[in-house]
């Protein structure tokens, strides 16, 4: 009998002393810690999203490795206006309808010390189309060739113009052959942009770079970055506060105002290619009146919105495109809240409130529509709310619903929405025509208002084939002066981004084209 | 033997139908499997997946088999030992993802246990000895509202009390104890309160038995008698309720987990459900399950060495 | 534990003199002042929960981004919300919202309890084994998982929050009426019921139901804490109910990223939880003090 | 010689609005050497008087009076002193053996943790109190020490209590309601055992008990309690075989041996105690006298009865 009762009391024991080591254990990594002390010039930053996985080719790492920690890069990059520029490419050239050329940097080295050349590109390429099938979808590439060490020729399977914008998409990013294991498992990104991989913590997902000496970009301004996924905005906003972080984004859009106030950390407020729009179901009456829509815009309240939700990180949109972009319709203004016009276009189009009980009705029927939204973005769920108060001020009841991801797509496939509150990329590749012919286009990708207009259909389809941009813009400018006219979507506003740093931390420059936010690599610590 | 065989024989049967129970619900998500992996891992949840991607992504993970097969495909290699599956998110291999991160949860759930027991225990005697006394009134009041409030509240307060304000301890994180302490305390709260209330009552009604006051009539000094002779007894009860209680601290770490970006199971779990990465939330759910039958195995195991009156075998 | 209420009330002969001994009971509860107070609070907040319509001084969907984020103040008793709306109205309504689903779970589980536990118990046999075997799968995990699991597949809202719960909820239900229809089964009423050719439906409705169904009452209003603090947890996690609900968890989730400039919207719902559940907890400790004096203050699970 | 002198003890238990009044105003005295019997039906208050010489009564018992013991006042005696006497020079047999064993710990440890910082090494305790044990008719004292109390029979259990208590060699041994609850083998045992425990040791020894045969075989002198008060104090045999107050009589009457003829009636409510003689409702000799004034006790015949009928004659 006391044999029997003696091992589970050392069980017992030993879970508890199992549990007070591993307490220890975790207080012996503090050594580590203070390492860091030894750089003098390290910056930790606080990313907006879980960082779970490091994995630029088959997992969702391209934009946190390429933009976040720049230990990749793109063979094109882009101007603040989302013009392309060089990236590792030096220059690029459609020689034939489906068939380009680039040209590259003969000056590049990778992570690795080895040099970059054509071969590796298109290696790196074909290991992201192999995996990745959206950007095999976007780039449409049907065969590569390393015409010469320096020389990359493409031919597209279709007519591609947006080809070079693709190249910009992080996902892109090239990557050494060394990133792979022997039995071609990825293992780390070997890139060749300013910072160097170095560690990735699995257990706290915390990802370590340093300052690659041979950038071909010349001097990078920090020895080292600490990147530590923090996915909730008010951690965030505390950690920094408490002295944990020096640069991060997205604290509550609430806090900025006040932690601007807070000494050495300050706040800076930019607009990303992101914007917040309300989808509008064509199929259901009386949302196939352009009336009823432009009602709706005029009783939106843009600029309440953008100030009392989004804080003002944001601003109110008129149409797809941010001002600027280089081909953005810059002739439209945000529709501004006009009760008298929204009253006018409603009653114009037979709805007045006859019962008297604020919402307006036509045969009995009153004018009450659903809006689906989500909440992973912090900013929609009381935009939704905010909307519905608005637009029963003009006598349409909106009534706000906050649903899983799953659910509403579901809810869209089968048609059972009136209105859908989303925040969609508007930039995902630097060139209008994606964005146009995805959400204007019959049938497109993201049309889900079910917009057909056959105009809008002839222009953009004639626009793919025009090489001037001028020319190419100004067919794109017309879609967008129409659609911001019938507001089969109605545009809401900019998506914003907050970024909090301290005082000493010098050298940013914001980059409008980055998903986020893009590390510049002359940012630096002053001491 | 035949005890523990079959005791053994229920927990696999346990863990067996909970995992095929995950199994099947999570895949009557409505949206389908292919399109949350592409669309988180690939394309980004707002935007749109065409039928193309999603054939791609179906045939690469053999989603396109019936679902029993899928789950039987996942049982044998769970059985061989190959695995339990390969995250979606993650890519890699969730027992390699468990590995990392059940050392955080043991580790929370750990010191929040042991706060909760040495606490608990040491007021709960501390009242039943002061029976009807303030303090003890104190303490059955703090121990009520222990019990009701809900932990990620308190988890906040403590957020803004010691680390807004007080400026203490860090905010969250993981890594030394410093950053322990608050999530522990916020999740101890409630085990405390019920281990120090039954505690307190099993502490009482022990005192009033035969045994005791023949030990003072021994002439045994006080804190002998309640060391020796009343905490035994005392803790029978005590021992059941810290096997309830592990429940509840397991559900607890999710929220707390959660709250103070501490990487262990509840995270992940928390994570992995709305990320929809099936193999991970399958294999967290088997952890945690596994845990708590373990813990109430080695309760009971406890309760046969406090009482020698009950015997398994 | 359920099996000792199980066991008090048929030491007692409850069922038989139900009415003597409820007269005792009432008698009992009216000699506690904590129960009173907690009696009356129920009522108070059973009051509140029904007239909170007429009650909060403004709609608790109601707008109003200029005052959004003010402190308490005489306008607004309790503050107002990341959108403006008053905080008190909302945690009124959200006492209504909190204590219907709550309720509701209660009475799913209870049902869905009744029925399984009355077939097992009553048939005995391969039935038996088969549901005792799932009601003891589904006691021996943590339910907070499982009903996270279950909203992670359903997508939040009030019906399905309500079907997680007492899909968790309804074994420890199950168990209990199981083991009063195996004691009630051998009574004497029982067994002459049986013998003059009533059917098994009518046996176990007029029979079996009514005389074991008090004791899953006591365990019901014990629960109803327990359940309304799943709920919280589950809306504050974003799971539960939507955030534009006013559920208390869910504005304490909301709430929480205010913390630091307006801390009135995490207080105050946490409070209102807090209340809740320690009025339930007096209750439910007082029931068990007064049904079983040797189990005082035991177990609360 | 008295060892033991109590004057005028009262207990009163709080109850309710009143109080229950357990003990009224008893004094008697206990000789060296002698074996004095308590004996009453269950409630008399006997069993509360063997726990009021050890103050091990609950906290909220109110008690008066005196007990001296030696030359020392008990009441006054400060809680360490009290432990220096408790087990050393009085000790108590418990009644219901089975309670006063703690379950949980095994024989031997109960009863080496007598001789915990007595001064007397364990080990050599230890072999005095398995001696002891042999001599008291158990067998195999040292495998019983490795056991737990649930495996012991009664009659064993009150043994090894027994062994216990006598291990100090006691000035004065308390036997609470030694035959209690044993079946009549076990309880044949018990009055062996004490025969050998009064003639071996010659212990001073005060037997609280409702069983009279063992009175009987055991006791020098006998009190006969009522209702808290002592109502017949005598040579053990004249109260066995020529009892004088009523109660007695009815006691003796009650016994098996005697015809098994039970007292009618109850005892008296002991917050509310009747006016009178508190047995003059089921005294079927009660004079006019008897309901209105309450008796005092008084010498008689050697010895002292309460009773106004012995008066009024």
């Amino acid at each position: 009998m006391k044999n029997k009762n003696t091992p589970m009391c050392i069980i017992l024991i030993t879970l508890l002393v199992c549990a007070s080591l591993l307490s220890s254990g975790c207080t012996s990594s503090e050594g580590s810690e203070t390492a860091e002390v030894a750089y003098s010039n390290t910056l930790v930053l606080g990313e907006m999203w879980e960082i779970e996985t490091i994995n630029t080719v088959s997992g969702d790492g391209g934009t946190l490795i390429c933009e976040k920690a720049a230990i990749t890069e793109t063979l094109v990059g882009a101007n603040p206006d989302f013009s392309l520029k060089p990236g590792i490419a030096t220059s690029w050239e459609q020689l034939e309808e489906n068939t380009w050329e680039f040209k590259l940097r003969d000056d590049v080295f990778f992570h690795d010390g080895s040099k970059m050349t054509a071969e590796e590109v298109k290696f790196s390429l074909e290991n992201v189309i192999a995996e990745n099938p959206r950007v095999a979808s976007m780039l449409k590439i049907a065969s590569m060739e390393a015409v010469d060490d320096y020389t990359l020729r493409i031919e597209t399977s279709e007519l591609n113009p947006i080809l070079p914008g693709v190249l910009h998409y992080p996902d892109t990013a090239v990557i050494s052959p060394s990133s792979f294991d022997e039995a071609g498992e990825y293992v780390k990104p070997v890139g060749t942009g300013p910072y160097k991989f170095e560690s990735f913590d699995e257990q706290t997902r915390v990802l370590t770079v340093v300052k690659n000496e041979n950038w071909w970009g010349g001097e990078v301004g920090l020895d080292r970055m600490v990147l530590k996924g923090i996915p909730d905005p008010n951690t965030r906003a505390m950690a920094i506060e408490n002295g944990e972080l020096d640069f991060t984004v997205d604290v509550p859009y609430s806090e900025t105002d006040r932690i601007n106030e807070v000494e050495e950390v300050n706040v800076e407020k930019y607009k990303t290619p992101r914007v917040y729009k309300l989808d509008v179901n064509l199929e259901h009456e009386p949302l196939d009146d352009v009336r009823v829509r432009q009602a709706m815009s005029y009783a939106i309240d843009r600029y309440e919105i953008a100030e009392h939700v989004l804080y003002n990180v944001g601003e109110p949109a008129a149409g797809p495109f941010l001002p600027s972009m280089v081909w953005a319709n810059k002739d439209l203004q945000p529709y501004t809240r006009d009760l008298e016009k929204a009253d006018e276009l409603l009653t114009a189009a037979g709805w007045v409130d006859k019962d008297g009980d604020g919402i307006r009705d036509k045969d009995g029927k009153p004018l009450k529509f659903n809006l689906m939204t989500y909440s992973t973005r912090p900013g929609l769920p009381p935009m939704a709310q905010a909307m519905a108060a608005q637009l029963r001020e003009a006598g349409i009841d909106v009534e706000p619903e906050v649903m899983e991801y799953g659910a509403i797509n579901d809810r869209r496939a089968e048609g059972i929405w009136d209105l859908y509150l989303a925040a969609y990329n508007i930039a995902m590749v630097p060139d209008p025509e994606y964005i146009l012919s995805n959400w204007y286009m019959t049938g497109g990708p993201d049309n889900g208002p079910g917009y057909s207009n056959p105009r809008v259909d002839a222009l953009i389809t004639e626009a793919r084939t025009i090489a001037d941009l001028e020319e190419r813009y100004r067919k794109f400018n017309e879609v967008e002066a129409i659609v911001y006219e019938e507001q089969p979507m109605i545009i809401v506003a900019y998506y914003g981004c907050a970024i909090v740093k301290k005082d000493y931390v010098s050298g940013y420059v914001f980059d409008p084209t980055a998903h986020d936010y893009r590390i510049n690599a002359d940012m630096y610590i002053e001491k | 033997m035949r005890y523990f065989l079959k005791r053994f024989g229920f927990m696999a049967l346990t863990v067996f139908a909970v995992c095929a129970l995950t199994f099947f619900l999570m895949n009557a998500i409505p949206g389908g499997t292919a399109e949350l992996i592409l669309k988180h891992t690939f394309v980004g949840l707002e935007e749109s997946a065409t039928e193309e991607q999603l054939n791609q992504i179906s045939s690469r993970y053999n989603l396109d088999d019936p679902l029993y097969i899928q789950f039987f495909r996942w049982v044998k290699a769970a059985v061989t030992g190959e695995g339990i599956g390969t995250s979606y998110v993650f890519r890699k291999p969730v027992l390699y993802l468990l590995a990392l991160r059940l050392p955080a949860t043991i580790q929370l759930a750990g010191a929040s246990m042991a706060i909760a027991v040495l606490a608990g225990v040491s007021l709960g005697i501390y009242s039943a000895l002061r029976e009807n006394r303030i303090s003890d009134h104190i303490l059955r009041v703090a121990t009520l509202f222990g019990v009701s409030m809900p932990c990620f509240w308190v988890a906040l307060l403590l957020i803004l009390v010691f680390s807004l304000k007080l400026k203490l301890v860090p905010v969250a994180g993981y890594g030394s104890l410093e950053n322990l302490f608050l999530p522990a305390a916020a999740l101890s709260l409630h085990s405390m309160a019920a281990v120090m209330r039954v505690t307190r009552t099993s502490m009482l009604e022990t005192l009033g038995q035969e045994y005791i006051r023949f030990a003072k009539a021994k002439g045994l000094p006080l804190r002998k008698i309640i060391s020796r002779h009343a905490l035994k007894n005392a803790m029978l009860p005590v021992v059941t309720v810290i096997g309830f209680q592990m429940g509840n601290l397991l559900g607890g770490t999710i929220v707390i987990e959660k709250i103070f970006a501490w990487p262990g199971i509840g995270s992940l779990l928390v994570d992995s459900i709305s990320a929809r990465d099936l193999p991970v939330v399958q294999g967290c759910v088997l952890a945690i399950v596994s845990m708590f039958l373990l813990v109430n195995f080695l309760v009971d195991m406890l309760y046969t060495h406090l009482d020698p009156r009950i015997r398994y075998g | 534990m359920d099996n000792v209420f199980a066991d008090r009330f048929r030491r007692e002969g409850f069922l038989p003199q139900l009415g003597e001994y409820g007269g005792e009971f009432a008698k009992r509860v009216f000699q506690r002042k904590d129960m009173l107070f907690a009696l009356a609070a129920l009522v108070l907040f059973a009051g509140v929960a029904l007239f909170a319509p007429l009650l909060s001084p403004y709609d608790p969907n109601a707008i109003d981004l200029k005052n959004k984020n003010l402190g308490p103040s005489e306008g607004h008793l309790l503050g107002t919300d990341y959108l403006g709306r008053d905080l008190l109205s909302r945690i009124l309504i959200g006492a209504r919202i909190s204590l219907s689903i709550a309720f509701g779970v209660v009475l799913i589980s209870l049902l869905v309890g009744i029925a399984a536990g009355c077939a097992a118990g009553y048939y005995g046999g391969l039935v038996d084994e088969c549901i005792s075997r799932v009601i003891d799968i589904f006691l021996s995990f943590p339910g907070v998982i499982f009903a996270l699991t279950i909203m992670g597949v359903l997508g939040s809202g009030i019906f399905n929050l309500m079907l997680a719960l007492s899909v968790v909820q309804w074994a420890r239900y199950a168990r209990l009426m199981r083991g009063q229809v195996l004691s009630l089964k051998k009574q004497e009423f029982v067994l002459s019921a049986v013998t003059s050719g009533a059917g098994d439906f009518h046996i176990i409705r007029r029979h079996i139901v009514p005389n074991a169904i008090a004791p899953l009452l006591v365990l019901a209003t014990i629960d109803l804490g327990h359940v309304i603090l799943s709920i919280a947890t589950l809306s504050f996690l974003g799971i539960g109910l939507p955030a534009d609900v006013p559920e208390w968890g869910a504005m304490l989730s909301a709430g929480k990223e205010f913390m630091r400039t307006a801390p009135h919207q995490t207080i105050f719902p946490g409070l209102a939880i807090t209340f809740v559940v320690v009025i339930f907890s007096i209750l439910g400790d007082g029931i068990r003090d007064i049904l079983d004096p040797h189990h005082e203050g035991g177990e609360m699970y | 010689m008295n060892l033991l002198e109590i004057r005028e003890l009262s207990v009163e238990f709080p109850a309710g609005e009143g109080s229950v009044k357990a003990v009224s105003r008893v004094s008697f005295d206990i000789r060296e050497g002698e074996t004095f019997g308590i004996i009453g039906e269950s409630g008399s208050g006997k069993s509360v008087v063997g726990l009021a010489l050890l103050r091990l009564l609950p906290a909220n018992a109110r008690v008066s009076g005196n007990i001296c013991f030696a030359g020392k006042e008990l009441f006054f005696l400060k809680p360490s002193e009290l432990r220096k006497i408790r087990g050393k020079r009085i000790s108590l047999m418990p009644q219901n053996p089975a309670g006063a064993l703690n379950p949980a710990l095994k024989n031997g440890l109960q009863i080496g943790e007598v001789f915990e910082r007595r001064g007397i090494e364990k080990k050599e305790g230890m072999k005095k109190a398995l001696g002891l044990m042999k001599k008291l008719f158990l067998q195999d004292p040292e495998k019983l020490c490795g056991l737990y109390p649930n495996q012991l029979s009664g009659g064993m259990r009150q043994r090894l209590i027994a062994a216990m208590s006598l291990s100090f060699e006691p000035e004065l041994l308390i036997a609470d309601e030694p035959t209690k609850g044993l079946d009549p083998e076990a309880r044949a045992g018990a009055v062996e055992l004490f025969t050998k425990i009064k003639n071996e040791y010659g212990k001073t020894m005060l037997l609280i008990t409702h069983d009279l045969d063992l009175a009987h075989e055991v006791c020098d002198r006998i009190a006969v309690m009522y209702a808290g008060e002592i109502v017949e104090l005598d040579e053990a045999s004249k109260i066995l075989h020529s009892p004088g107050h009523p109660y007695t009589k009815g006691l003796i009457r009650a016994h098996p041996r005697n015809g098994l003829v039970p007292l009618s009636g109850q005892s008296p409510s002991r917050i509310k105690l009747p006016e009178g003689c508190f047995f003059h409702e089921r005294c079927r000799h009660a004079a006019v006298e008897c309901s209105r004034r309450h008796p005092e006790i008084q010498n008689h015949k050697g010895g002292r009865i309460r009773c106004h009928l012995q008066f009024l004659q």
